[in-house]
C-alpha cells in the first residue's frame, strides 16, 4: 500500500490547500478526522471564499442595479464583476451569455421552459423529440418528462452500456430530424463517466437539434471551455465547486437568449412594465428575475478566483491520479463491484460501487463511524440503478484537497465492514 | 447503532420466506431502495404467522425479524400496541431511553433505541412495521367483505 | 426638531440594535458615516446571522437528505430546523407548508405556474380569471401576465385612488365567479400603503378563489400570522428580513400543495423516478427541486431568531413611530409631495416621495454624497409611478436600526438638494 | 460628478426647444424614466439646428445642452468624431483622466467625465447622444430615398 502510494505522482499539494478548508480539522464520532469523501455531492468552502462573503455583508450589502447610493454601486460592481469571472472561467464569447440561477436544476429547467414557450424554430411541441440518455441526474430527466407530459413531444434517451458508457450505436434514429434538444451530462454523478462530447454534438448540429450539457460534475474538476465543447447551453452548480450553496449558473448563445422567451417573470428582467404589458430586458437579466443571489454570485467569483490561482489542469490531474490509485486500491477489496469505467480513464472523480450484498446504507454507515463520508443511495440517478439491477450504490467522490492518505482509509474502512457484516 | 442483537437478527432472520396467508403487502422505501413483500396470517384475532421475503440494508432485514418474534402468536390488539410503542421509540430522536417496561414489551426491539438518533434510517427500521399494519388492514378488509 | 425627537416614545434601543450590524460602522465618501434608508430594497445582516452563515460552512456544511455521514446528518438538521423556525413565525399549521424558494419572486412565479398546470378547480385558463393590483411589485405582476399570455386567462386589476389606496369601490366586479386567484401585496413597497385584507379575502372566499398575499414588505416589519391573514399562499423574501440574498418562501396550505402540479423538476422534488416516468416526493420537497439554499435557510431561520428576541410586535411599534416623525418632519420640506398615504396609518415605512421638479436621481446623488441611502426610480412598481403621473420617486425607508436623527439628516440631506439645484 | 459647468447647463439649457428638422425621435431610458425628443436640421454635411425638449435628471438634461453647444455649425464627419469620444469617455469608469487634445474637442463635455464612474447614470449622459445619432441616420435615409 505504502509502496503505491509513494509512486504517485502529479499530486498537488494538499497539505497547504487543506489549511485552507475549516470543515477538514472538524472531528466527528468524538475523535475522529474527518474523510471527507462526498464531493460529488457537495464541495466545502475554502476560508478565501468565506472572508468574501463576510465582507461582502459587513462591507457593501445592498440591492444590486438601478442604485445611486455607495453601498449599491459596490454591490452591483461585486455582482457584475462576479459575472465577469465565471464567463472568463468557462471561456464564453460575452459575459452576457452567464445567467445565474439558484442551482443546475433551475438552469436545467430553465432551458426546458424557454423551449416549451419558443417560438419557431425553438418551440418543442408534440410533433418533436427530445433527447436525454440513461445516466442522467433527476434534475436533467424530471424537467424533460414534465416538458414532454406538457407539450406532448416525444422523450428518448442513450442507453448504458454495461460497462457504464453511453450506448450510441443506434445514434442516428435516437436523434433525429425531429429532435429539438438533446441534453446529456458531460461527467455522470454516479457512474463517473465522461462522455464523448464530439460525437453527440456534430450529430445533433447535423439535424438542427440544440444542445444542452450538463457540467455539474465538470466545471468543478476540469478546464472547461464552452466555445470548444460546441453545445448552446452549458448548466453546472456553485455548491460542488467550492461556492456557497444557492447559485447555479446557465451559460447560453447569445443568439438563443434573445431569441427566447423569459421564464420567470418580475422585478430586475424586464425593461418596461405596464398593466397591459411588459417588454423585458436583454439577456442575461431577462432570465433573472427578483433579486439575484447576489452574495453567492460574488462568493462563486471567489472561488473561481480560488481555482484559477491552483490551475484547473493541475486539479484535473490530481483528481485522475487519485483516481487510478482508487480503482487500483479498490480492486483489492474482495466482493466489490465497481458500478461504471473500472479503469481511470474518460472518468470523473466519483467512483460508485458494491459490496457483496451489504446494503450500501450500512456500508455508509459503518464508515460513518469511522470518519469516513461517503454518499450512498441512487444519487439523483435512480434509472442507472435500475438499470444494473442494484438498489443502491456506496460513491466516494474526491476533490483539490483529496490524498491518497483518505483513499487508503476508504480501503481499509470498507475491509472494516466486510469483517462487521461477514 | 449496529447493537449485537440487530446483527444477529440480520444475519440469521427469523421467520423468513413467504408463507400462506391471508393478505400481502409489497412496501418501498423510494430514497434507498429498500423493499419487503410481506403476508399476515390470522386465527380469527390472533396471529398464526407473519412471513416475509425482502431486500435492504440490516436495519430493515432484522426488524422484519424481531417484527415476526414479537408479533406471531399475539392478539390482535396487543400486536397494535406493541407497534404503537416501537413506533414511537423510533421517532423519539433518540430521546427514549428505554425504562423495564418498555423492554419488557419490546423485546429485542429495543436495539434499535440507536437507530432512532439517524432520521435517514428511522425508515428503514419501520418498512416491515408499516408493511405488516397495512397487511393487517387488509386482511380484516377482506374479512368484513366475505363475512 | 429636537423638541419634536425627544417626544418620541415607543423606540427601539437603537443604539445597542446597531452594534449587531458591521455595516453600519461603514463609512462612505471618505468620512461620511452612512445613513441607511435603502430598507425596503435590502435589509442589512446582523452578526448573528453572519457567525451562523460562518459556522454552518465551517463546521457542518453538506448536502441535505438522505446523506448517512454525520455533515449530512447535521446539515439536514439545520436547514429543516430553519423550516421550523419559519413556520412558527408566521404561525403555519404545519411546517410542511414552507416551501423554500431563492427569493419572493420565485415563490410567486410558482404560484402561477401551478394554477397554470393544475387539474380542474384550480387551473387557470382562457374562460378563467386572475385579479391583482395596480399597486404590485413587477414580481407580482409579470408572472400573471406570462400566465395570462400563455393560457388566455383575462388579467384584472384594482385601480389606486389618489391618496395611494386601493380602489375596492367595485370589488364585486373586479372579483367574480371567473375569478381563479388574486393576488396583491400586503404592503406596497413604493406607496407604503397597507391593504386591507379581510374585505379582499372575504370577497374571493366568496367566489371560490384562491388569495395569494405578497408579504415581502410585511413579513420583516410586523408580527405575520397566515392563518389570520385567510390566504391560501403567502410569499415573502428572505434578503429584506436581515437574511442572507438567495432565499425566499412561500407557505401555502396543505391540501392546496398536494393537489397542485409541481414547477421545476429534479433531485429532491421526487419520490421514484424512472426513464418513463416519476412520482412525486410529498410537499414541501415536491417544489425544491436540486440541492436547496441551504446555508441561506439556515442563515433566515437565524434571523427569524434575531427577529423574535427583539419582538415583531415591538418593530412594528418602533417603525410606526418613526414613520410618524418621518411624515411630520418630511412635510416641512417645500415642495415635497408624498406619493401614497400621507399620514402614519395603515402604512409600513417606506415612504415615497417627489421633490419639487428635481430628478428624484439627482436627489439620490446629491443625498448620497451626504452619506445618506435612499433609492430612486420606480422600484419596481412602474405602473404606480404611471398612475401619479411622475417618472420615478426617491424612497426612504425604515427598519429595527432607523433612528429618528436619521431622519433629520434625511430632512437637512433634502434641504440642501433643494438649495443645490435650486 | 456635479461640476458647475453640468449644473449650469441644466439651470440653462442652451438650445431646448423643438424647432424646425430632417428627423425626429424619441428615446427613453426606462431604468429611471428619462425621455427626450430631438429634431436634426442638416445643411448637406452641416448641422443647421440640433433641437429638443425633454424631461429627466440633470445629467440628461445638461448633457442636451453641451450636445446642442457642441455639435450645431460642425460637419457630419466631425460632429461624429466628437460623439465617438464623448462615449469613449462615458464608458471608461472614471479611468480616462482627460486631457488638453480631449478638452479641446469636447469642451464642456469634459465636465461629465466624473459621471463615467457612476454607471447608473452614464445612460442618462448618453441619452441625447444616441438620440442624435439616431436621428441623424434617419435624416439621411429620407434623404437617400427623396434623392
Ligand atoms: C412588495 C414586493 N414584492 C416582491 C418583491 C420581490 O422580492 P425579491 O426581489 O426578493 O424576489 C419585493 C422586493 O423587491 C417587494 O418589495
Ligand atoms: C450531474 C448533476 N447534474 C445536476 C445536479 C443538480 O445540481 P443542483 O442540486 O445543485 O441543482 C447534480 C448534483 O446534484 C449533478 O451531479
Amino acid at each position: 500500500m505504502t509502496a503505491a502510494r509513494q509512486g504517485l505522482t502529479g499530486l498537488l499539494d494538499t497539505e497547504a490547500i487543506r489549511k485552507d478548508f475549516p470543515v477538514l480539522e472538524r472531528l466527528v464520532h468524538d475523535d475522529r478526522k474527518l474523510v471527507y469523501l462526498d464531493n460529488a455531492a457537495t464541495s466545502q468552502t475554502p476560508r478565501q471564499v468565506l472572508d468574501v462573503l463576510a465582507e461582502y455583508y459587513e462591507q457593501h450589502n445592498a440591492n444590486v442595479h438601478r442604485g445611486v447610493h455607495v453601498l449599491a454601486e459596490e454591490a452591483t460592481a461585486l455582482y457584475e464583476g462576479a459575472r465577469d469571472k465565471i464567463a472568463a472561467f468557462i471561456n464564453a464569447p460575452s459575459r452576457d451569455e452567464v445567467i445565474f440561477t439558484k442551482n443546475a436544476s433551475e438552469s436545467l429547467n430553465l432551458v426546458a421552459n424557454m423551449l416549451g414557450w419558443a417560438d419557431e424554430p425553438y418551440r418543442v411541441d408534440q410533433d418533436t423529440e427530445v433527447v436525454i440518455t440513461e445516466m442522467e441526474h433527476h434534475s436533467n430527466i424530471v424537467p424533460w418528462q414534465l416538458l414532454s407530459q406538457r407539450t406532448g413531444a416525444k422523450l428518448k434517451w442513450f442507453g448504458l452500456t454495461d460497462d457504464g458508457r453511453l450506448d450510441l450505436s443506434s445514434i442516428d434514429e435516437v436523434i433525429t430530424e425531429k429532435t429539438k434538444i438533446v441534453s446529456f451530462v458531460l461527467v455522470s454523478n454516479i457512474l463517473g463517466t465522461a462522455n464523448p462530447v464530439e460525437q453527440i454534438v456534430r450529430r445533433a448540429q447535423e439535424v438542427g437539434a440544440l444542445v444542452l450539457i450538463d457540467a455539474s460534475q465538470a466545471a468543478p474538476h476540469m478546464p472547461l471551455d464552452v466555445q470548444a465543447l460546441g453545445a448552446d447551453f452549458v448548466a453546472f452548480t456553485g455548491h460542488k465547486m467550492l461556492g456557497p450553496t444557492g447559485i447555479g449558473v446557465l451559460w447560453g448563445r447569445q443568439e438563443l437568449l434573445e431569441d427566447l422567451p423569459p421564464f420567470l417573470g418580475g422585478g430586475e428582467m424586464i425593461e418596461t412594465v405596464s398593466m397591459h404589458s411588459s417588454t423585458y430586458a436583454p439577456a442575461p437579466h431577462k432570465f433573472e428575475a427578483g433579486t439575484p443571489p447576489i452574495s453567492q454570485a460574488v462568493g462563486l467569483g471567489a472561488a473561481v478566483d480560488y481555482l484559477n490561482a491552483i490551475g484547473m489542469d493541475k486539479i484535473a490531474q490530481h483528481e485522475h491520479v487519485l483516481t487510478r490509485y482508487a480503482v487500483e486500491r479498490l480492486r483489492e477489496v474482495p466482493d466489490l463491484r465497481i458500478i461504471g469505467p473500472d479503469t481511470a480513464e474518460d472518468r470523473g472523480a466519483a467512483i460508485s460501487f458494491t459490496l457483496g450484498d451489504i446494503h450500501p446504507h450500512d456500508v455508509g454507515q459503518v464508515l460513518d463511524e469511522l470518519g469516513i463520508a461517503v454518499r450512498v443511495g441512487h444519487h439523483c440517478a435512480r434509472p442507472v440503478c435500475l438499470r444494473y439491477g442494484i438498489p443502491a450504490t456506496t460513491r466516494a467522490s474526491f476533490y483539490l484537497y483529496s490524498t491518497p492518505a483518505e483513499i487508503d482509509a476508504l480501503v481499509d474502512g470498507l475491509e472494516h465492514v466486510r469483517n462487521f457484516f461477514g | 447503532m449496529y447493537q449485537d442483537v440487530i446483527l444477529d437478527h440480520y444475519k440469521n432472520p427469523h421467520g423468513r420466506g413467504l408463507r400462506d396467508g391471508d393478505a400481502e403487502v409489497h412496501h418501498v422505501n423510494p430514497t434507498c431502495g429498500d423493499e419487503i413483500t410481506l403476508r399476515v396470517k390470522y386465527e380469527g384475532e390472533r396471529i398464526a404467522d407473519v412471513s416475509y421475503e425482502g431486500q435492504g440494508c440490516s436495519i430493515s432485514q432484522a426488524s422484519a425479524s424481531v417484527l415476526n418474534d414479537l408479533l406471531v402468536g399475539k392478539d390482535l390488539a396487543e400486536a397494535q400496541k406493541i407497534q404503537g410503542l416501537f413506533l414511537e421509540l423510533m421517532q423519539s430522536k433518540g430521546r427514549i431511553e428505554p425504562d423495564d417496561a418498555m423492554e419488557e414489551a419490546l423485546e429485542d426491539a429495543v436495539a434499535f433505541a440507536g437507530v432512532s438518533k439517524y432520521p435517514a434510517r428511522v425508515k428503514c427500521a419501520l418498512l416491515s412495521w408499516m408493511a405488516w399494519k397495512d397487511a393487517t388492514a387488509q386482511a380484516f378488509a377482506e374479512e368484513a367483505k366475505t363475512a
